[in-house]
Parts: C-alpha cells; structure tokens; sequence
C-alpha cells in the first residue's frame, strides 16, 4: 500500500551559530523535540527515523538521539550526502511513508562546525622521505594547491567563473551584490548565525578566500540542527483541524546524483543534476518555475548562487545575471531567493541544512515568517547539493485542508 | 641529471612532456586516475591518449592560502582540445589582469621538490601562451 | 503504486581478507560489477544506489563508486548503522522499490579494515594537566577501563555471561565448541578469510582477548564487499527464465533499534531488537523458525551466537544451550547456522557483512553452494546487528518462477 | 588532605560515597548522564535518586589489554537494587575463580591520579562483599 500524498506535519530548526555548551545530541534532541511538538505528536507516533550528522557520519547519530528522547525499537537510517545530508534524511523518511512501512516518520540532522576553519579547507598529504607514487593519480605528493584545488571555495569559484565565460556578464562586483542581498535578508532572520546588513563594497572590501568569493561571500561554518515531522495524507486527515491546516504539502521530493558529462571529473559538474532535480521536482509538483512564491537554494558561496538561479530555471538558460539584476530574486522581486538570508549569513551546519530551508519555506506557507513574510506564500521550493555529488528538491505547498 | 619522477603518473616527462588519459575504448570518454570502469558507459577497457599541450582558460580562482605568507595560486580548468584538464595557472601573476576567462594556454612542467634518494618530482601547470 | 514482491536478482561477494593493493572504490566496484553481471543487467538499469562504507562514511562511498562504474545521475543514499550498514543499504533500495520510485536498484557494502586492530579496541581520551569534567558523564579521564568497558569484545563477552547468568549452562568450553563449529564450516568457503579448521581445545589455547571470548571467538577484521541487485516482480517477470529461476524472493526485510529496557543503556541489549526485527520477519514472511532450511547469524563473537539462537527464536526461550548441544546448528543439523564460517572465520568487513550473509543464503538456495551446499535448501534466514544499535533480518526464498 | 573530585559527575564522594541518577518523574526510568529528555516515555523532567551500593554482578568479562604488561581488568554489570550500573570489580584477582556471576558486591572508591593543581581524582569499582 503506497501513500504518494506526503505532508510535513511539524518542523523546527534551532538557532544556527555558536553553540559551545551543547553538543551534537543536545542540538539534534532540541530540534526534535521541538518539531515534535509543532506536530503536536510524540516519539511514540513515529515509524521511522532518520538521521544525518556528517562530522559523525559513523556514530548513528540517529541511535544516540534516540537514546535521550525515545528508544521505541523503530527502524533508524543514518545517512549521509555530503551538503545533502539533511534532504535525504527527509527522503528517506518519505519512502518509508510512501512504501506504506508506516504513516509518521522523523527526519534530523545536526551539525557542530563552529571554529572548524573553512569547509574542505584541508591540507595535502605531508611529503614523505622518498616519492612514492599512491593512490588513483599516482600521485608523490598532496595535490591540493599544486594541481589546482579541491577546496570548496575554490571549486565552486570556479563554477561560477565558468558561467560567466559561458555566458558573459559576471564580475567581483555583481557576486558581491548577490552576497549583499542575502546578507540584508539576514537582518530579519532571528535565527541566523550572522545578522549583519553588509553593503556590496564592504563584501568585496573583506578577505579575499577565492577569487571571486571573499570571507563575505563564503558560507557560515556553524552549529545547528534541524527535524521535520513527515506524515502521510490519509494519517493527516485523522488528526485535528489545526494539525491539518498548519501541514505543509510535499508537493515534489527529489534526489539526484550527478550524471557523466566531459570534464565532471576534473571541476564537479553541479549544474545538471540541479536541472535534472528541478525538472523532476517540476514535473512530480505539476507547477513550473513562474508558480514559485519563494526559493531557498543552496549558495554555499556567491557564485553558486547565480547558477543555480538558471538549475532551478527561475530564468532561461543563461539568463542568471539578467534576473539578478531584474531585481526578481530580491524579497520585493517576484521569485524571492534565500529571504532566510542563505546560507551565506544564515549559516550551514551541513546536515542541518537541507532541512533546514525546508523549515524556511514552511514558516512563509504558514504565514509564521513575522516580519520577513513573504505575503500570501502557497508554493515554495528549497534545494540543496552536495559535492559529490548529490542535490535534492523539494516544492511544498500550502495546505489547504 | 637527477632521476625524475612525474608528480602524477598521467604526466609524461622527457623530451615534449605531456599528460596522458585513459579512454574508454567504447564511448571515448577520457580520465586521468586509475580506472574500474567507465563512469560514461561503464565500458571495461580503455586505452592510452596523449592529450594537446594548447588549451584555453575554461574557469580559474585565485585561492589565498590561510597560512601567512603563503602565495596565492591559480586553480584552473583547462580545455585542451576538448579534454577537460585541471591545474594551476603558472608563470604569470596571480590576479584577474593578468588571468582571464578564455586565455590561451599552454602545458609547462617544473621540479616540486627533492627526496632523500636524490630524486625530482616534477609537476606540471599551464602558462600563458603568448 | 507500491511494489511489495521485491526480490534480489543478483548478488556478489569478493573474497574477504587482506586486499593490500585495493582501495575501497576497487572492492566496492568488483562487487558491484560483479553483482550486476550475476543479475544480467547493468547500472543504466539501476534506479537507485544505496551504498555504506563505515570507516568512511563521511565520504560518500556511493558517488566514488558511480564515479568508477557509472554515473547515471540516478539517487544515491549513503547509509550507516554500524555492522548492520549493509544491511541498511538493501533496506534502502527495498523501500525505494516499494514506494514506486522505481523497480531496480542496487545495494552495496564495503569496508577496509586489515590490520586495523580489534575492532573498536580504542583507547580513552589523554589524561588533561588539570582534571575537567567533560561529556554526558561529567568525566575527567577517559573511561574505557575504568569503569568496565565499551570496547566490543568486552560488549559481547558480557552479553554472553549475561545469558549464563540467566538461563545457566554457559561455560568458556561451549563458547569455544560454538566457534569450532564456524571454523570447521570456514573449510568449505573458499571467500572466506580464514579457513583453518581449529578445535576447541586449540580455540581455547588462543590468546584470551575479552574472557571467555578467545582471539579466535572474535570477528576477523578484514577487507572485502558485498553488492545486491533488488528489483520488483513485475519487472522481474519481464526478464529471463534464467533470471526468473535464479531470482531470490525477499520475503521479509526488517530493521530495527534497541527498545527501551532498564539497564539498556549500561550495557547495550541486543536480545530485544533482533526478537523483534526476527518476530516482524516472521510474520510478513508467513513462516516459523522451523521452517528454516539455514541461517546466516552475525556471529561477531562465538559470545553472540549463542544468545542469537534464542533471539531469533530458533528454540525455546532460555533454549540456546540445549539447542547448540543437540546439534541442530551444526550443517548436519536441523537448522545449519552459519554454514559460510561465520564472521569468526568468513570475517567481518564492517559494512560489507550485512550483504555478504544474504550472499551466502542466495548461494545456497539457488544451489550454488559447492561443496557446502545445504541440500534442498528453499528458505534462508540472514541476520546482522550493529551496536548503537541497528539489527536487520531478513528472510528469503528460493524461486519458484 | 588533597582537593578531591570524582571520576565521574553521578559518584558522590564524602564519607558514605554513593552513586545518583537522574530518574524519571513520569516513569522512573534512571540515567547516568545528563539527560535531554527520558529514554522511556519520552518525558522532560527528572529528580535526582540515590542508587544503594550494595549489588549482584549480573554479566562480567574479563579484559586483556593489549599493551603488554598492562593488567587485565573486569567490567561487569551490577544489579544494585534493580538499577544496573557499570564498574570494573576490583579489589580481587581478575579469573573466573574469584569472579563470578550472581556474585554479591559492593561499591568501592580509590584514588586514580592527581593533576598538577594537586586535585585528586577518585573513581569507584565494586568488590566482593564477603
Ligand atoms: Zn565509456
Ligand atoms: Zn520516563
């Protein structure tokens, strides 16, 4: 017995930023417990549950959250998909839901990154004593900084570069302006880790990470969780009134990988799989880009922002500039991107994320976003993507039980 | 001369240094690591291909090293002749006057460093090429 | 539309022990491939990988193997769950298949771990300068050996006493007499790592490693990977005769964690989560442990296995003893329980496991077993448990398309 | 005497040293560690209950350590009172002759260092009772 009707019954994320005295559990059981009650259900409810936390990708985060909110024997999934994590935590939930294994399931994911340094920012292999050659490039050496970079700033630097030589119309300062909006967004986001309205010469004035992305520019390393309760359409109608008009629908969820093209092994290609995402996500939803009332998507630097833009097609092919500066992706525009502030200011605890803007759009649909509402909200879209890569989408409606 | 050997072993060194991929005997598509199969067409065999030493800027970055006083470098995506290749952009300053989107480029090679045995790991980048 | 006749099409195993020259990716893509052949198909049939790969599940193992064997752009779910990883991953794909997404996909599961020491043998946290209380416990030193143990040996041994104390009738020479048995049955295996025929007496002579646990009653660390290919019956009833007859039914999958229960959180219970994942796999299978022509159980020390009799119900509650000294898990036996060796001697590449036991199962029910053929085998029982903890059971038939 | 704190933040020292949980107010359901919500029942709020010290070894094992020369230990699960706790016995040779299964014990503590300000730390076993 499949339930392809699929609703967000409760959801929470927890403040992002620093969190010293908390540790993975203690911000996973917060978000939890908190979603738990906006559902106005408990542990006992749940049929599954599934989990992510990147830096603790082998500890089942999922067991340990159990063990301090509810150990109620049901099936648990730790899964992990890079940036994506949190989204295929909420996939997998959906599958539980729709292969008719349960009607509630809980999606959780968590991250601690304060004080970690720059994503990805790591170091080659030290040198050793005599060259020898290992692993698939034969490589003597670490190649990172010798043969280009494998450093989240510097790839997705690159991706964005690689969209202005295709299609022209990039510069330092247009990045810094996406950045500028996002960081203005962030001002009515209580929730952001950073909150600080920064001009587009203040960005291009801070440290410089990877050209064309300064530290301004760059997602925010930082603790958080966030869960969602999901539901199935035949369990929601049981339950009250309220429950039922403050669900959310889950019009489309999406998880792609990145397919082969030429060069997707040299810069990751995070293009096409965002297309092809969307275009599922479109096709699942029945409703098309123009439906949209607002967009969280993944701009873990600047530059992603842009392209992602034409992944999404919130405009035509190689249109991204000319809809940045229509104004349509600002909160007054008509297609408002990351009014949360993105990830940019709003922060990214990498397994929390994906869930996270997920909340984002919810708020808006329920009319609970306070003063960073977008007024009369009914179809929202967040996406996310890992490196690796994997990218997930998902179009929620507004209820209207 | 010391003994060399290539920082990767799809660099070839000698007298017209130039990197090798391997191609799937199937559908062409080409790779540089060591293969299981091919992630195109999963295909199971693959031959050797010298790939062009001219190629032109497809993407860059300039990353600025944590460490202080460490030099920015370049990272690159280089099209040779329909091969997506990567590395730095070398020999030139590292600014965005002097790197461009769509500069023409060409294959350089240089010592990285000298292990204890006396022998020289010999990287590669791409230079401008005018 | 929900798909709930899933079966497995094609299965391998790679040979467990020491691959010094092989990488994760080599493993996992030997596997995979090797899975896919068996099936007849290929990944362009595949419509969703979910891939485990414990000591580095940060990595996402799933897109690394895409990237060797074919990126198709299809959903990848990473998963973890300890020693039941594998199992995880067929879990995974079953539901992507139940809930209609789409009707194949494949499962896979590997894990380097030659002469990485016992497993979790770690040690505490570096005594500080000056004592500072830190963590759940308020702890100012590390606590292993200190105040009892979390390594596994340990675990497992006490698992083992706890039973003893019990139901009575346990001693360091039955523990050793289960392990002869797995031993002797390793001769037949040529997968698996050690296939020394040892007797108990020699087993006992072994250097103690968690008492009455022996070196030779722990799981051998090893390398290696295992791979599934699932699909529906519709889709399987379009294929082959050959694929047909050869097909493996899955009549039951389940997963589950540890319930709640006093004490549970002092030394991990694995008795109640395999009873009921084993007492839910029963029931949607529409079979009694009597009607078990063999079964894999996850033997990771000869501690383990005993208990596992009981809870997977294969005698009477408090049974295991009489049932082990009746010879009923002998291969001569009523009910042959690990005819492949066991993790003590087939070895236990973490997230390969939970497939490598099904593997076995499949071999003998379609009559593939060799010398260690079980006669006339129809239905097979699999089981793998990982702390934390995560038990995964299934059960399966022998085609009669 | 030196400054004295526990190994562990549940271990009361003082001159009857006893262990305290965090037991559920809904279902009394007790916790060695803090506690983001009960394990059982799901619920949110705790009292502090004091565990007698008296108990019955339910499981032991007995523990070579791999580095040489380092001594076995035994960790066991106590049955204090229907609480079950986590502790090595000590106090007694670690072998199956002097360790045994139903086993009455009781709660012991002893010193396991002392840090540069001079503090000593005191952890806790169970020894036989008899
Ligand atoms: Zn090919
Ligand atoms: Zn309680």
């Amino acid at each position: 017995m499949a339930n392809d009707d699929i609703w967000i019954l409760g959801i929470n994320m927890t403040k992002f930023g620093k969190h010293p005295n908390e540790d993975v559990v203690d911000l996973a059981s917060e978000a939890a417990l908190a979603a738990l009650a906006d559902a106005g259900v408990t542990m006992a409810d749940m049929g599954v549950l599934a989990a992510g936390n990147l830096m603790g990708a082998a500890a089942g985060i999922g067991q340990q959250l159990q063990k301090q909110i509810g150990q109620t024997g049901i099936p648990v999934f730790n899964v992990a998909n890079a940036c994506a994590t949190g989204a295929t935590a909420i996939r997998t939930v959906i599958m539980a839901i729709k292969s008719g294994e349960c009607d509630m399931g809980l999606a959780v994911g968590v991250e601690k990154l304060s004080g970690a340094g720059m994503l990805g920012a790591g170091m080659g292999a030290a040198a050793s004593d005599e060259w020898t050659p290992s692993g698939r490039f034969g490589a003597v050496s670490g190649l990172e900084g010798k043969l280009g970079t494998d450093m989240m700033p510097g790839v997705f630097a690159q991706v964005g570069m690689e969209y202005g030589h295709k299609y022209g119309g990039t510069s330092f300062e247009l990045f810094a302006r996406i950045s500028a909006k996002n960081h203005s967004n962030s001002t009515l986001n209580p929730l952001a880790a950073i909150q600080k309205d920064m001009t587009f010469e203040q960005i291009m004035a801070e440290p410089m990470i990877a050209y064309p992305n300064t530290r301004a520019m760059c997602s925010a390393n930082s603790d958080g969780a966030a869960a969602a309760v999901l539901i199935s359409g035949e369990k929601l109608r049981t339950l009250s009134k309220e429950q039922q008009r403050r669900a959310v629908k889950v019009s489309a969820s999406v998880l792609t990988s990145d397919p082969y093209e030429e060069g997707c092994q040299i810069l990751p290609n995070v293009n096409t799989l965002t297309r092809n995402a969307a275009r599922q996500a479109y096709e699942l939803a029945g409703i098309g880009p123009e439906d949209l009332d607002l967009v969280e998507l993944h701009d873990c630097f600047a530059t992603a922002e842009l392209v992602h833009y034409d992944n999404l097609m919130l405009c035509p092919e190689g249109g991204a500039v000319d809809f940045f500066e229509s104004g349509a992706p600002f909160r007054t525009g008509s297609t408002p991107v990351n009014v949360s502030g993105g990830l940019e200011s709003k922060g990214h605890p990498i397994a929390a994320t994906g869930i996270a803007n997920i909340w984002e759009i919810c708020h808006h649909l329920r009319g609970e976003a306070g003063p960073r509402q977008i007024e009369g909200a009914k179809v929202g879209l967040a996406h996310v993507i890992g490196l690796g890569s994997a990218c997930g989408v998902h179009i929620l409606e507004k209820s209207g039980l | 001369m010391a003994d060399q050997i290539p920082l990767v072993d799809y660099l070839v060194l000698g007298d017209s240094p130039h990197l090798v991929a391997n191609e799937c005997t199937n559908c062409g598509a080409r790779y540089f690591d060591r293969r299981n199969a091919c992630a195109s067409c999963s295909g199971l065999t693959f031959t050797k291909a010298d790939i062009v030493t001219d190629g032109e800027v497809r993407a860059f970055t300039i990353v600025t090293p944590w460490m202080p006083g460490t030099a920015p470098y370049v990272p690159a995506v280089i099209d040779c002749g329909g091969t997506s290749v990567r590395a730095n952009i070398v020999n030139t300053e590292p600014d965005d006057q002097h790197v461009t989107l769509g500069m023409k480029v060409r294959l350089t090679t240089f010592p990285i460093g000298t292990d204890t045995a006396g022998t020289e790991a010999v990287g590669y980048g791409f230079e401008p090429a005018n």
